[in-house]
């Protein structure tokens, strides 16, 4: 099934974005992208000394399979911080895209969500085609859409927890109340099943890393979202049933065998 | 003359920003950089001159999530 | 990637077994049947009369698919009504494949824990290859794994409900419990989030009719339902990350950018 | 004589099962059938008769879940 | 309040059965069961010798107390060890009233809903009151309840778990389908919002025993599990709230300040 | 048990904040109020013609009882028009509280993040104790932590809704991250089961409407949320029993009757 | 004048906040006021006149959630 | 004569229950008895006697949940 979409004027087959990090080697980084489909993966800049040229390698490894890239601001705590390393991640990979990120606690990681509005307004108004991550708070993401945003990517959960999506009702909120912007869900999902969710909620697409890339398998289950996100999404569009609180059987009921309640007489008959 | 190179107390022997990177032996097109927090777009680096203290951010792309 | 299974000393591919009732029309069923990729399909039997042949051609329909035939005993109410319903699918439908089902209340038409019991016994004694449709009672399914059932097939909910897996923690104890018996959830199923969480549990497969026949699209929901459950079983066997409490960052920390923090004396230099 | 056919009160002019079958217009190779609740083989068929007041449960494969 | 309920007979004020196993002392017991306003406890039998006077204590303690005393047949595997070990309860405790327990498995310690019925069946014909302590299986409940039982036991999930309602859709459906059955919870409960729970869904009592006796401060949660059960009860009694999908403003909108739409012409002045 | 708690300076002994509005009439609000024990009731301002004297009766009604008043903001949707409220308010009900409800849509009615902060900002300055109502969101609550309010009022679920806590996550780590702030959960309990629930996360107090006011019987409903509140709060200080994956029998297991097994030789006479 | 009260239009006769409160049979001890969105509080109102076009929002206590 | 008293291999001198109670120092009103996994009445002890190989319980109350 043909199901294209488009990202910021690109369009786009697969609804999974794969991140590039904690894999257990570049080679099964590379063979679970490819594996997964997916057309667009995450990178970052950082700090890298002429000597090691450790990054090096897996950044050439990257590039090479030819997925569009989405840079990030992952560390970034501020505003300020996350429009300088935006202006630098578009000059180094070549892209208006940016993943914003900027986090406002240390400990669950989560967008500040005032930072986020600031950055979004400077960013915007340089260009940029910004993929603001976000908590699900609708007002939030309102005013990103405000700002300019096409795209918002609310949690599923704090990153790195896999622990799915911990408040759906949100999501459908948002889903509702943001019905032409292009939602995704970032972070949290932790198995196919939280995946394939948000996709039966409405959501556009998922963007995942860690749960592929610390899986054991990372390939089997970069495939497994893979399938995820594309069950999720033929469902959602496929219309479900809903959902009922009593039985119901599915094998037809007339002429059940063996009734033993007293026989009728035929109408022929009487 | 020092100044900051990704957090590191440094001494460098020019001030021309192109000079700079090559003697700490980046290579050019493969890094971006920013001074004091401020992008510093590569059309700038001919004519850019650090100052003393000046706090450069010199980046690469690595994996990201 | 190729995952054979047995079933009854069936080798098979697919994990989703599909129902055939309640499609909008015969071609539809097919279309979802093959969509599906379900090797096996789910049938009954009904009195008939002569005059109206309605039931032949959807049994026609079914039979030129190709694929093996599971018969149900639905609409039963006891062992006895059951075991022969049981004789004469074998007869018509020439094979020793039973899904066992004896209702044992009206309202949520769940399994009846001793007639299916006696049932079983007698069934396993006639030769029959038994699915037993039961709740998710650990209790019943070890007797039922002692009866001589390879295969027994839990609740996820009432069926028709799509209300999903109402005790998922119940079929997690069964699976650690019967580690060598094969489990299929049967009836409850709604969303492919669904089948991919049973699935993830270690469920060896789903059964699935209502959520497939009355969506609004069933040939696309077929075809989602499929993919969930390839999903789930890929995470399974790939080893998910285990859910953490507490946020970890994807993207490395080492490097981050713009640190402002007193700047380091390199070790060099000192 | 009278009988029990799918529920249904049935006046058949024979008691053996085949003769019933077909004057009711079954197909014999599409049916399977129990008698009084008991399953009956096909290959009983032949030599089976039917008794007054027997309930005939025919039945034919549909669609199921 | 005053909501009396009656038991086999006898009438209750608290809604709350507890069981006196696992406390940190005898004394620390005795004022978690003052505190709790417990009128039914739960004891058991146990092999002595005579040296070892152990139990003596305890059970001695329990007695002065005098709350009504509900023996059961904990660590029996077997219909014929539950009837044993009922009869000498009754002739020791002095009561009828067995809480029947029959275990099939060891490693959940679940009821065995065979051996149950067995059991359930002989004690009722000896004249026992039966509290049949059961999985939430509808089929299994009404075959209890056929048989004379009067009172009814589903768990919550396995002993000492503390896991709270694991299916609390199945408990939901034994509530409708058996209205004039008294119902307890036994076994699961691990938090007050848990026993509130049940008896929101209009559950008679609840029975806890680990979630008292093993907490930090025994006394307090023995106070606390009463106060959840009476809540629960209140407002079940109380016709709660329908949910809903959507928000509702609890404060008036008429009369909302600062409306700066178009001032109204008043009528008055038309 | 005594637990008297401060807020804003003020000793409390009940954790219960009660609304004033939506009830039958004026005196089942008072017997409401009454029988739930709470100390403090949230009220409002509204526009009045002079003739309907309308508002009057349950006023006076309400400043009868002799609890704390809470006013509150409600309707508005701009820190403008929330700080004008908010003077209004402690000019007519002489106290410094103020419930600060900016409301930042339509749909849901959720707070506004960004309104919400700058009218708590100037209210502070203008020497109000601030009791922000907000999402649950970790750093709109760190970021009103640290503009002065000693109170934070989270929000369960959207107003009216009563679908209890549907994050319960995100309020743990609220309670995580903000040890010495006086948590409150506004909007969205429903049942006792949610308000026990949210206490026993470590939140420090509940405020309910809806859930009492619009029950069949509000003033038992007030009772029955009273009791879980207390519930709640009582097992999280008594130190609850933590939650395992396994069954662990209550009844002691040694010295269970009827063991088969082969006899063992006393010690003593070996 | 024609001043807007509470989202009506509304003749006065005053521009005295005072006198127009009172000719509106507002009581005085029981009501709060802004005008155009502002609190004018109580200690204000002896010498606060209100002009042409002025909204006025008087407001009284209610019950609340 | 061997016995089995609450799972332990016991020498009795006697073969009535009633004294074999009173040897082993259990206090007959505090306790209960199967033999043989068949409970035994108080009103049956006194002409109760036990066979050699008997498995008895004697049983009392303790705490449970």
């Amino acid at each position: 099934m043909s199901d294209p979409w488009n990202v910021y004027g690109t369009t786009l087959e697969s609804r999974l974005f794969l991140g590039t990090a904690r894999y257990p080697s570049p080679a099964i980084m590379e063979e679970a992208i490819l594996r997964s489909g997916a057309e667009v993966v995450t990178t970052s800049l950082r700090r890298q000394s002429p000597e090691a040229q450790g990054g090096k390698s897996i950044w050439n490894r990257i590039s090479s399979i030819g997925c569009r890239v989405l840079p990030n601001t992952a560390g970034c705590r501020s505003a300020k911080d996350a429009v300088t390393l935006a202006q630098m991640s578009r000059e180094i990979f070549e892209t208006n895209w940016i993943k914003l990120e900027v986090t406002g606690d240390e400990y669950n990681l989560q967008p500040d969500p005032y930072e986020l509005v600031t950055a979004t307004e400077q960013l915007i108004h340089l260009g940029f085609d910004v993929f603001p991550y976000t908590t699900e708070d609708l007002v939030v993401c309102q005013r990103l859409h405000e700002l300019g945003c096409d795209v918002i990517m609310p949690w599923g959960a704090p990153i790195g927890t896999g622990k799915g999506l911990t408040n759906p009702y949100a999501l459908e909120t948002l889903r509702d109340r943001l019905p032409n912007t292009t939602l995704l869900v970032d972070a949290g999902i932790g198995l196919p099943s939280h995946a394939a969710k948000a996709m039966e909620l409405g959501i556009d697409g998922v963007l995942i890393n860690t749960a592929v890339a610390t899986a054991d398998d990372p390939v089997s289950m970069a495939l497994a979202m893979s399938n995820a996100v594309q069950a999720g999404r033929l469902a959602y569009l496929a219309g479900p049933m809903a959902q009922s609180e009593t039985a119901q059987a599915s094998t037809p009921i007339v002429g059940t065998p063996f009734w033993h309640s007293q026989p009728r007489e035929k109408a022929s008959e009487s | 003359m020092r100044i900051v190179v990704n957090g590191d107390q440094t001494e460098v022997g020019s001030e021309e920003l192109i000079a700079i990177l090559q003697s700490l032996e980046f290579e050019c097109d493969k890094v971006v950089v920013a001074v004091n927090q401020q992008f510093v777009a590569r059309e700038q680096w001919p004519n850019y001159c650090v100052r003393s203290g000046d706090e450069l951010d010199i980046l690469s792309p690595i994996e990201g999530g």
